[in-house]
Formats: structure tokens, sequence, C-alpha cells
């Protein structure tokens, strides 16, 4: 049995949040330590001596009230500043991260990774490269805690999270449902596996290297006879999907939305929420037919696609979205 | 004359006899009294869910009960400890005893309601009770859907409609608490005359009045949704879960201040007695309560920052969170600077308010941690949370009740406690408080998740350090239940005014009459007025 | 005459030291339960502004289905009620006995009407099977399940409304008991005053149900 | 004892009679497309006979300054419930996140 006080840092926003700890630890020391000393001596100092005793009469101090409403005021604002650039970051994955897919379900945790891996309670890594997690569930809400990390998402059913982070240590850390669960949310755990990026490569193409996720997207997709409506010409019924994701689409009723996993997983389960500007609402609803893993290949495929050479884009595609 | 009519004098306890004449009673006091036995014996079940609890932490691989069995004890320990323990304790026991007594009034404006909410919170408690006797319920007290509405099987239903009357009992005390606040005050009572005790219930009613509504109506809401599968949260028919979790801690959150606000106004009033002297500050300290009970309803969102909560809303959450912190820190300063100078007594009562400051400082500084963005993300939901509001619900609000139960306990009985045995157990609960909830900031940070019932080996020792901390705990409070029992018929005859205070109540006799004061008196200082004569009430003329 | 000052003493209570003082503590405490009544259908106006600004279309569509008509029928009951009402609340503050049981008794059959509406109303939705629940269908809208969120708030928020509607007449009939049994009179009709700040909250209330549930996007998806 | 400030029937009556007349304007002006601000003139006119109902039927324009700072207080803590809520669910996707 080990027995630790600290946590290990493992990550890149680690050792940023221990600074940030020992600061607000800094603060909370010093008043506690003022209080409790102050405390202790007036305390001893101005004790009691005859039961009669009639001390001064003292009403209050505007400057000492002044005095402990600023400081303290001016530190809560450092804290609150310093702790929203933290949280800034941890909430706007970059780019160019790894996507890993996450659907989680009472008791366990289910991985994708985009070649086609699956995980279960497990998740290989690499070190050094911004890893993206795209999460939901398919039952009650979930958190995906990684301690080492210290990062915490949690995962909502009905809906796409997403956290990331970049590991800076190879180790295997623990992976928490932080989010209360039922039974066994206390079981709901496993193990993060981060590598060195030599060594990810060669577990990645070890083990039983299926179809990519995209691949298995395109399977569904085919089996689906998605094809029949969205043709890839755009001359179907419904939307082309070439070069759809991270796109604008304009809708029917005049808005806007943003093409990305959140939008594509609604237009699968509940097609007639956001209708393409020029379509009619004629798909139905796939729920039920596909799983939420399902979704996830459907949305990894429709990511790959580029846009089709020659074909007349969606009325309803317009300017890439601006992040 | 005299010599026989004190001896038999007639006091609230002693006016009328019988069963009925309890249950049917709508004096103040007598209510009082009655919610004290219903939240003692609260407290004491709840006690036992903690028990059990810090028990099966003893050992990682959940060797006690099975992991059903421990979703239910933490349900059940938070459920009862908050709704029908702490949020009633001081407010209306403390309070409705001698908030009418510090203002110089006969009764509450609302006599007849102040029995009925009393009624409410017991039959909310049997709605409860009956759920923890048919199988327990298994959801956290927190409720989160759709785990509550769709997928736990536990009694879900009964123990929301306990919480939903409850609610009503606690949203009477505060209707009647403000209304009595306004228009009862003896003559010459203005509003910066009133003791401390009395701004702090006043803003605790404010809370009660304004935050209550919302959970029951979000019960209302989980209750449809249960019984009859309409969907308000449930994501499979496009609702957010994360609604709920708002409407949950609109009231939530508030209810915190709720249970510490009242423990404030109880420690002000300590403090300045056992030190004889005004408070130091005494208008910023009437005006921080009604700040943290306004700011506290403008913070709820930081329960939410990793709950899929926009990050602008986890923004705006985290700013607001950071301004109770202000008026929080001014209320400690001034007890503290309160001490400058004074006449310092160790008295029992004063012990429990050092108790309660140092322990505050503790937990409200912990809360600037969780109130900041990066450092949440990673302590959400782990055993720093449940430290740092332990530290201020148990650690705070606890030892401010105790505090006033003995401070109070000759008004109340007109008998001493025994001091000595007091003292140890005040000694005896700081210390066991620390050791079970120190190292569970430590476990925390670490990584530990609340509501575990297995954990991994490396976290035990932590854990074996917080049950033998509990059970010192459970020893300390076991202590007072024993002497205040012994009390009532060995304690000395207290007199009127043992701690030679100054508010009204210390005015009239121990135990006080049915009417409070034989003559309404009329106030000619403001609360704290130790300039002139030690005791004997200078607060009346 | 004669009577007055004794009715006064009987309902003083015995912690005031007045009867103004003892109208004035009813009446701030009136006031403060309506307060928690707005906060208490506050949680429902929040769930609603929520999800309507989610699921607009739905919304709009699924209200749509309403029978404004009935509706504004309705809004127009109730505010005739609370008309009746207020001048109930005069009589009693004239101390006429027979016109607050006339104002009263017109009061109880506007709030019965605004029920009876109400009851035809959600028979309509039984009948069109616009019941949140597995039997759940809506013509035209694609989107049940966002439909049934708007039925959902529907029924809780009409349904809460018209269980205070309940609650207020059977508040009514008591007053109408009280009266005849000379109760009040212009010293003392604390009990008719409160019940009437009750009765106009449930009224606004309504005033807001109405365009929210109603009116919200009658003209349908613009081009 | 202070006597009740006692309203002549004529004003109840017209303040029925406003409050009939918005009824029917609120419920005509739903018909006509006026985009977004159909919801701002419904609001507008529910908050017109609101103020209606509650000044004159139940009396605030006679009542105590508490009375007042209770209903705006109300109203007030409404409007933290029903913004703050919001402020999360109007910025769902701002900032990029």
């Amino acid at each position: 049995m080990s027995f630790q006080l600290f946590p290990v840092e493992a990550s890149s926003i680690a050792a940023e949040v221990d600074q940030l700890l020992f600061f607000l630890i800094a603060v909370a020391a010093f008043f506690t330590i003022v209080i409790f000393s102050a405390i202790f001596y007036f305390a001893i100092r101005y004790r009691r001596r005859s039961d009669n005793e009639l001390p001064a009469v003292i009403h209050g101090s505007i400057p000492l009230e002044i005095v402990w409403t600023v400081i303290p005021f001016g530190l809560t604002m450092v804290m609150f500043t310093w702790g929203a650039s933290i949280f800034f970051r941890e909430r706007r994955p970059p780019d160019n991260a790894l996507p890993i897919y996450v659907v989680a379900k009472q008791f366990m945790w289910k991985l994708q990774h985009v070649e086609g891996q699956r995980e279960i309670n497990e998740l290989h890594i690499p070190v050094g490269r911004p890893v993206k997690l795209t999460m939901t569930s398919e039952d009650v809400i979930h958190s995906f805690f990684v301690p080492a990390f210290r990062t915490k998402q949690d995962v909502v059913p009905g809906r796409y999270t997403t956290t990331w982070f970049t590991a800076t240590k190879p180790g295997k850390y623990h992976l928490f449902c932080a989010e209360y669960c039922g039974v066994n949310h206390s079981g709901m755990g496993g193990w993060i596996y981060a590598m060195e990026p030599q060594d990810y490569q060669t577990w990645l193409s070890g083990g039983t290297l299926g179809a990519s996720l995209a691949e298995n997207g395109q399977k569904l997709f085919e089996s689906l006879a998605c094809g029949n409506c969205h043709k890839a010409d755009g001359s179907g019924r419904c939307p082309a999907l070439g070069g759809l994701f991270g796109k604008d689409v304009k809708l029917a009723d005049g808005s806007k939305a943003t093409a990305d996993e959140g939008y594509i997983r609604e237009s699968i389960l509940r097609p007639e929420a956001k209708i393409v500007a020029g379509y009619e609402p004629s798909m139905p609803t796939f729920q039920g037919l596909v799983t939420e893993e399902g979704v996830l290949e459907l949305v990894e495929y429709i990511k790959s696609l580029g846009p089709t050479p020659g074909a007349g884009q969606a009325e309803g595609l317009t300017v890439p979205a601006s992040r | 004359m005299i010599t026989a009519a004190v001896e038999e004098k007639e006091t609230y306890l002693n006016a009328s006899h019988g069963v009925k004449s309890w249950l049917l009673t709508k004096d103040h006091k007598r209510i009082g009294l009655l919610y004290l036995f219903t939240i003692t014996f609260f407290f004491f079940v709840g006690g036992v869910f903690a028990t059990l609890i810090r028990l099966e932490l003893l050992t990682p691989h959940g060797n006690l009960v099975s992991s059903e069995t421990y979703n239910k004890l933490f349900t059940m320990h938070g459920v009862v400890m908050v709704f029908f323990f702490l949020i009633p304790s001081i407010p209306a026991t403390l309070g409705n005893f001698f908030l009418p007594l510090m203002i110089g009034a006969r009764d509450l404006a609302f006599p007849r309601i102040n029995l009925l909410s009393w009624y409410l919170l017991v039959i909310g408690g049997l709605f409860a009770i009956f759920a923890m006797v048919a199988g327990g319920v298994d959801t956290g007290w927190t409720f989160y859907t759709p785990y509550s509405t769709s997928y736990s099987n536990t009694w879900v239903i009964a123990t929301a409609l306990g919480i939903f009357v409850a609610g009503f009992s606690s949203i009477l005390t505060g209707l009647n608490f403000i209304v009595t606040v306004h228009r009862m005050r003896a003559p010459g009572m203005t509003w910066f005359r009133l003791p401390l005790f009395v701004w702090a219930h006043y803003a605790t009613a404010l809370i009660q009045v304004l935050g209550t509504p919302v959970l029951a109506v979000t019960i209302v809401l989980v209750f449809c949704e249960r019984m009859f599968h309409i969907g308000i949260f449930d994501p499979a028919l496009g609702g957010d879960p994360v609604l709920f979790q708002h409407l949950f801690w609109f009231y939530s959150h508030p209810a915190v201040y709720i249970m510490i606000l009242p423990a404030m106004g109880v420690v002000s009033e300590l403090v300045s007695t056992f030190s004889r002297k005004a408070i130091f500050g005494y208008g910023f300290v009437a005006f921080a309560s009604v700040a943290i009970a306004v700011l506290g309803f403008l913070v709820w969102g930081h329960h939410l920052f990793v709950s899929g909560q926009s990050l602008f809303a986890g923004m705006v959450f985290s700013f607001l969170s950071y301004f109770v912190a202000i008026p929080s820190a001014i209320k400690v300063f001034n007890w503290t600077a309160t001490l400058y100078k004074g006449s310092i007594s160790y008295a029992t009562p004063m012990l429990y308010a050092f108790g309660f400051i140092g322990l505050f400082t503790i937990g409200g500084l912990t809360g600037l941690f969780v109130a900041c963005l990066g450092i949440d993300v990673h302590v959400t939901d782990t055993y720093f949370v449940v430290a740092h509001f332990h530290y201020i619900m148990v650690g705070g609000a606890i030892m401010g009740y105790l505090g006033g139960l003995h401070y109070w306990w000759p008004k109340i009985t007109g008998r001493m406690y025994p001091e000595g045995w007091a003292k140890l157990s005040a000694g005896v609960i700081f210390l066991g408080f620390n050791l079970t909830f120190f190292p569970q900031f430590i476990l925390g940070y670490l990584g530990m998740p609340r509501r575990y019932h297995v954990y991994p080996d490396e976290f035990q020792v932590l854990h074996v350090l917080s049950t033998a901390g509990a059970s010192v705990l459970a020893v300390g409070y076991l202590m007072p239940l024993v002497y205040f029992i012994w009390s009532l018929k060995y304690g000395a005859i207290a007199g009127r005014n043992p701690w030679k205070a100054t508010g009204l109540e210390w005015q009239t006799d121990s135990p006080p009459p049915v009417h409070n004061f034989d003559e309404i008196p009329v106030v000619t200082h403001g609360a704290y007025d130790y300039s002139t004569t030690v005791g004997e009430g200078v607060q009346g003329g | 005459m004669v009577s007055e000052p004794r009715v006064e003493t009987l309902a003083l209570r015995e912690q005031f030291n007045t009867a103004e003082q003892q109208k004035d503590a009813s009446s701030l405490g009136m006031w403060i339960f309506l307060i928690t009544e707005v906060m208490f259908f506050g949680g429902m106006f929040a769930a609603y502004t929520v999800y309507r600004s989610i699921y607009p279309g739905v919304f709009g569509a699924a209200s749509r289905t309403l029978n404004a008509t009935l509706g504004a029928i309705n809004t127009a009951v109730l505010l005739c009620s609370s008309f009746t009402m207020a001048l109930a609340v005069r009589a009693g503050q004239l101390g006429r006995r027979k016109q607050i049981m006339a104002f009263l008794i017109l009061t109880l059959i506007l709030g019965m009407v605004f029920l009876g509406v109400k009851g035809y109303e959600w028979n309509e939705k039984y009948v069109e099977h616009h019941i949140p629940g597995p039997a759940f269908h809506m013509e035209g809208a694609g989107l049940q399940d966002h439909a049934q969120l708007f039925f959902s708030l529907y029924f809780a928020m009409t349904g809460l409304h018209a269980l205070h509607m309940v609650v207020g007449a059977g508040l009514l009939a008591l007053l109408l008991y009280q009266t005849y049994r000379g109760r009040f009179s212009a010293a003392y009709y604390t009990p008719i005053d409160m019940v009437g700040l009750y009765w106009h909250f449930v009224d606004i209330i309504w005033i807001y149900l109405f365009p929210l549930l109603y009116l919200i996007d009658r003209h349908g998806p613009r081009p | 004892m202070t006597t009740p400030h006692v309203d002549s029937v004529k004003t109840y009556a017209a303040v029925w009679i406003a409050l009939l007349l918005m009824t029917g304007l609120t419920t005509g002006v739903a018909y006509i497309d006026l985009g977004a601000f159909s919801v701002v003139i419904a609001l507008t006119i529910a908050a017109c006979k609101m103020a209606l109902v509650a000044l004159f039927f139940m009396h605030v324009r006679h009542s105590t300054k508490l009375t007042k700072l209770v209903v705006l207080g109300g109203l007030l803590w409404l409007a933290i419930l029903l913004s703050l809520t919001m402020a999360d669910f109007a910025t769902r996707g701002w900032l990029g996140a």
C-alpha cells in the first residue's frame, strides 16, 4: 500500500493548476495564521480577571473596515483572473488535437480512436500531443476525471461535451467517474496510459487493427442508405455532405448553425430540429437505429469527407466557420 | 408573598400540562422546544448514517456493506442532515425561542402558522423516514436528473415529497420571522438596536422565502417526470439535465447560508457577551448578513463549472462568487477585533465561538479554492469539496448551534449545564472534527472522488485518519445529550442573567413567563451596551 | 355601530398591541407569501424560457395548436373575476355585507367558468393526443419530443395555476360563509382583503401564461 | 386606526375596461407578423396589465413603502433567476468552447 500527500503532475496544465493552488494555500495560510494568532493573543492578554470587570468601549473603526474589505477583495480578484485564465485554456481544445471519442454508460467507459481501436476503461495516448475528447453518455450523467491531469468534465446524455489535455509524462494514471451515476459508480474507473509517441505508434499498429472509425462510419452510412438522399453531387433530396464539417449552415428559419459534432449528431437523431435552407424536412429520425458509437462513426466519416470536386455545393453551405 | 411566589412563578413550562398542551401550543417557546426534540432526533439519525459511512471507508474494498447500501447511506445522511437538521436547526429552535424575546415581543406575528410549520416538518420527516424504512433512496441528496427521474429504482418520490413538505415549513418560518421583525419590535427597538442574531435571522428568512419555492417547484417537476414520464429534464425528449442543476442550486447554494447565517448571528451574541464589549463594527456585521443573503443568490453556477454549462457562464459565476467572500471576511475580522481589549471569559459558549471562528475561517478560505475555476475543475466532486462544506456546515453551523444551545440553556430551562463536562466536550468536538475532515482536503486534491464506495488503496491511510476522527467526534456529540438531560434535574438554578449579558431575553425570568415579559420593555440602548453597568440588562431602560 | 368594537376586540390576537399592527402584519405576511408564489411559478417560467430559446420553432408550432380564442375568453373571464373581487374588497372596506356576498358569489362563479373552459381545453388536448406520454402525437410537427416538452410545461403551468384557482375558490366559499355569519365589518375585513390579494395574484400569473403559451409565434415560421 | 383608502367604483371599472381592451389588443397583435417584436409587445402588454392589477386591484399605490419594496424585490429575484439561468443557455458555444 502506497501513501501519498500530493498527486503527480502529468499534463501540461497540471503544473499551472498546482502553482495556483500554492498561491491560494499561501493566502489561506496567511489569513488563518493572522486570525488564529489574534484570537489566541487577545484571549490570553485580555482574559477576564474579575467578575465585574468593565472593558473599554470600542465601537469600530472605519479605516480598519476599509482595509479588510479592500485587501481581500483585491486578492480574490487575482484568484479569479488567474483561475479563469487557466479555465479558459482548459475549455478550448487546440485545432490540431488528436480526437478521441468517448461513450459513457453505467458503469463503463467506451473509448474509440480515429484509427479504429476501441478500448474499454482504458485509454492509450501519446505524450506531448494535445488530445481532445468528444464525449456523450448513453444513460445518466457521468464525469471524466483524471486527477494526474487536473482535468474533469461531465459527460451529459443527449449532447456532446469536450475536454482536452496534453500528457507530459509517460505512465499509468487513474481515470475516475466523478459524477455519481448509480450502484457501481465507484467501480466506473479505469486507467490512462500515457506513452512516448513511438510506443503509442507501436500500440496503434499492434493488436487487431480493424477498419478506421471513418471507414466504419462509411459502412454504416451505406447500410443505412443515407446516400440515397444525401447524394455526393448535391442532386439528392438532402444536402450533400462533402466539405460540410466546420462550415456555417444556413437554416430554413433564417438562422445559422455551425456544422460541428453536436450539429451532426442532432441532425441524425432529430433531423427536423434544424432544417437546411432550401430543403424539405423529409429525413426520418435515426433515434434507436443508430447507437451513440454509431453516431460518432458517422460524425467521423462526415468529417473525413472533403468537398466533392465539381459537385454543386449544398445551397445552405456558406463561408467556413470562423473560430 | 415574594419568597413563596418566586418558587412557583408561572413559566411557559409549567403554565399548562399534558401532551395536548404541547402539541397544540401556540407559544413560540414551546414550539422552539418541539423543534429541538425533532431536529435532535434527526441529527442522531443522520449521525448513524455518517458513522456507517465512515466505518465502511476504513477499508478500500467495500467490506462492510454493499454498494447499493452505501449509496443509500450517503444519500440519506445528506437528506436528513441538510433538510431535517441543518436548515431548521438554529432558526426553528433558537430563533423561534429567542427572536421574539430579543425584540421585546410577546410572540411571533403568526403563532398558528408557526405551529403549522412544525407539523409540516414532522410530516415531511415522516415521509423521509418512510422512504428510509421502506428501502431507502440512492440518488444523492442532490437528486441529479436523469438518474433520479429515470434510472433510480429507490424511494425517490417519497423522499422528494418529504423535502417538499419540509420546504414549506422553512418558508413559513422565514415568513413569520420577516413579519415579526418588521411589525413586532418593542417600543424603542430601532433597526440599529437589534441584536445581530436578529439581523442574521432576518437575512436567513429572506433566503428561505425567496429560494425555497424554487426548490419546491423543481421537486414538483421531478415528481411529474418520474410519475408521468413527461420530459422536462429528460434528454431523451430534448430536455436538458443541466437545467435541473440550475434550478436545484438556485435554492441549494443559498441554502448553505440558511445554515451558516444564523450560526453567525449566534456567534455575534457569544463574542459580545463573553468579551463584554459591543461587536466591533456593528453596522458592518449587520449589513454583511444581508449582503451574504443577497449575493448568495448570484453564485449558484459555481456548482456547475464542469457540468457542461457554458464557458461564459462559468466565468460570470466564478467572478460573482468572490463577492460573497468579502462580507464573510468582514464578519471574521470584526469578531476578532471585538476581542481586543475585552474582558474575555472562557465559558463553554465562548469556546464554541472560538471554534466557530477558526473552523469557519478554514471553511471560508477553502471556499476561495472551489470558487476558483482553475482549481475547481480538479477538486469538484472530490473529497476536497466534501471537506470544504463540512467545515462550513458542521464546523460552522453545528458549532454555532451548540454554542447557542449552551449559551441559552439557562434561559430555556432555568438550569445551568455542568461547565466542566461542557468544556471537555467542546474540546473533543473541535479535535474530532479537525481529525475527521482535514485529511479529506488532502484526499480530495489527490483525486479521491466523493460518493465512492470502493477506492484505490493509496487513499486508505487518510481515510483511516478520518474515521478515527469521526469516532472522536461522535463521542463529543453524545456528551452534551447526556449532560443536558442531567442538568434538567441537577443543574444549578440559573437566575435571570447568568452571563451578565445585555439582551432583552436576559431581562425576563428563566425560564420566561408565557407572554415573555411581565411588562413590554421600552428599549433605550443599542444591543451590547456595556458602557455603564455589568449585566442586569441595560438594553431596556 | 355598537357591535363594531366588540368584533375588533374579538379579532385582535394576543401577540399584537393594536388592530392596526395586526392588519399590517397580515398584509405584509400575505405579500411575502405572494412573493414565494412568484418564485414558485418562476422556476417554471425559467424552464419555459430556456426551452423556448432552444426550440423556438417547435414551441411556436405547438403553441399554434392551442385555442387562442378560448384562451382570450378565459383571460377576460379571469379579469372580470378580479374586478368583482376588487369590488368585494371595496364592499368590505365599507362594511356592506350584502354587497360583499354578491361580489364574492360573482367572483366564485367567474372562477368556475374559467376552470370549466380550462377543463374543456384540457379535454381537447386529450382528444388530440396532445398529452405528453406514449400516446402523444402532434400533427405537422415532426419533432414529437420537443413538442412534448412544450406540452409538459403547458400542463405543469396551467395545472398548477388551476390548482391555485381551486384553492382560491375554496377560500372564497369560506369567506362567503363567514360573511353570512356576520364576521366582517368596516373595522375588520382583513380576510377578504387577503383572499383578494391572492386572487389577483393568480390572475397576474395567468396574464403572463396567456401570451407565453397561446400567443407566441401565431403567424408561423417566416419564409 | 387609519381608515383605508376606498377607491370609487368608477376607478375600478376603468381599470377593468382597460384590462379587457389590452387582452383584445394582445390577442389581435399576435396574429400580425412582427418578427421578434411579437414577444416584446406581448410581454410589454402583460407587464402593463400586471401593473394595473397590482396598483389598483391590489392597492399597491396606496400601500406602504415596505409593500412596494416587497413587490419590487420579488420581481428582481425572478429576474435574477431568469437572467442568470439564461447566462448559461444563451451563451453555449460562445468563446469557442
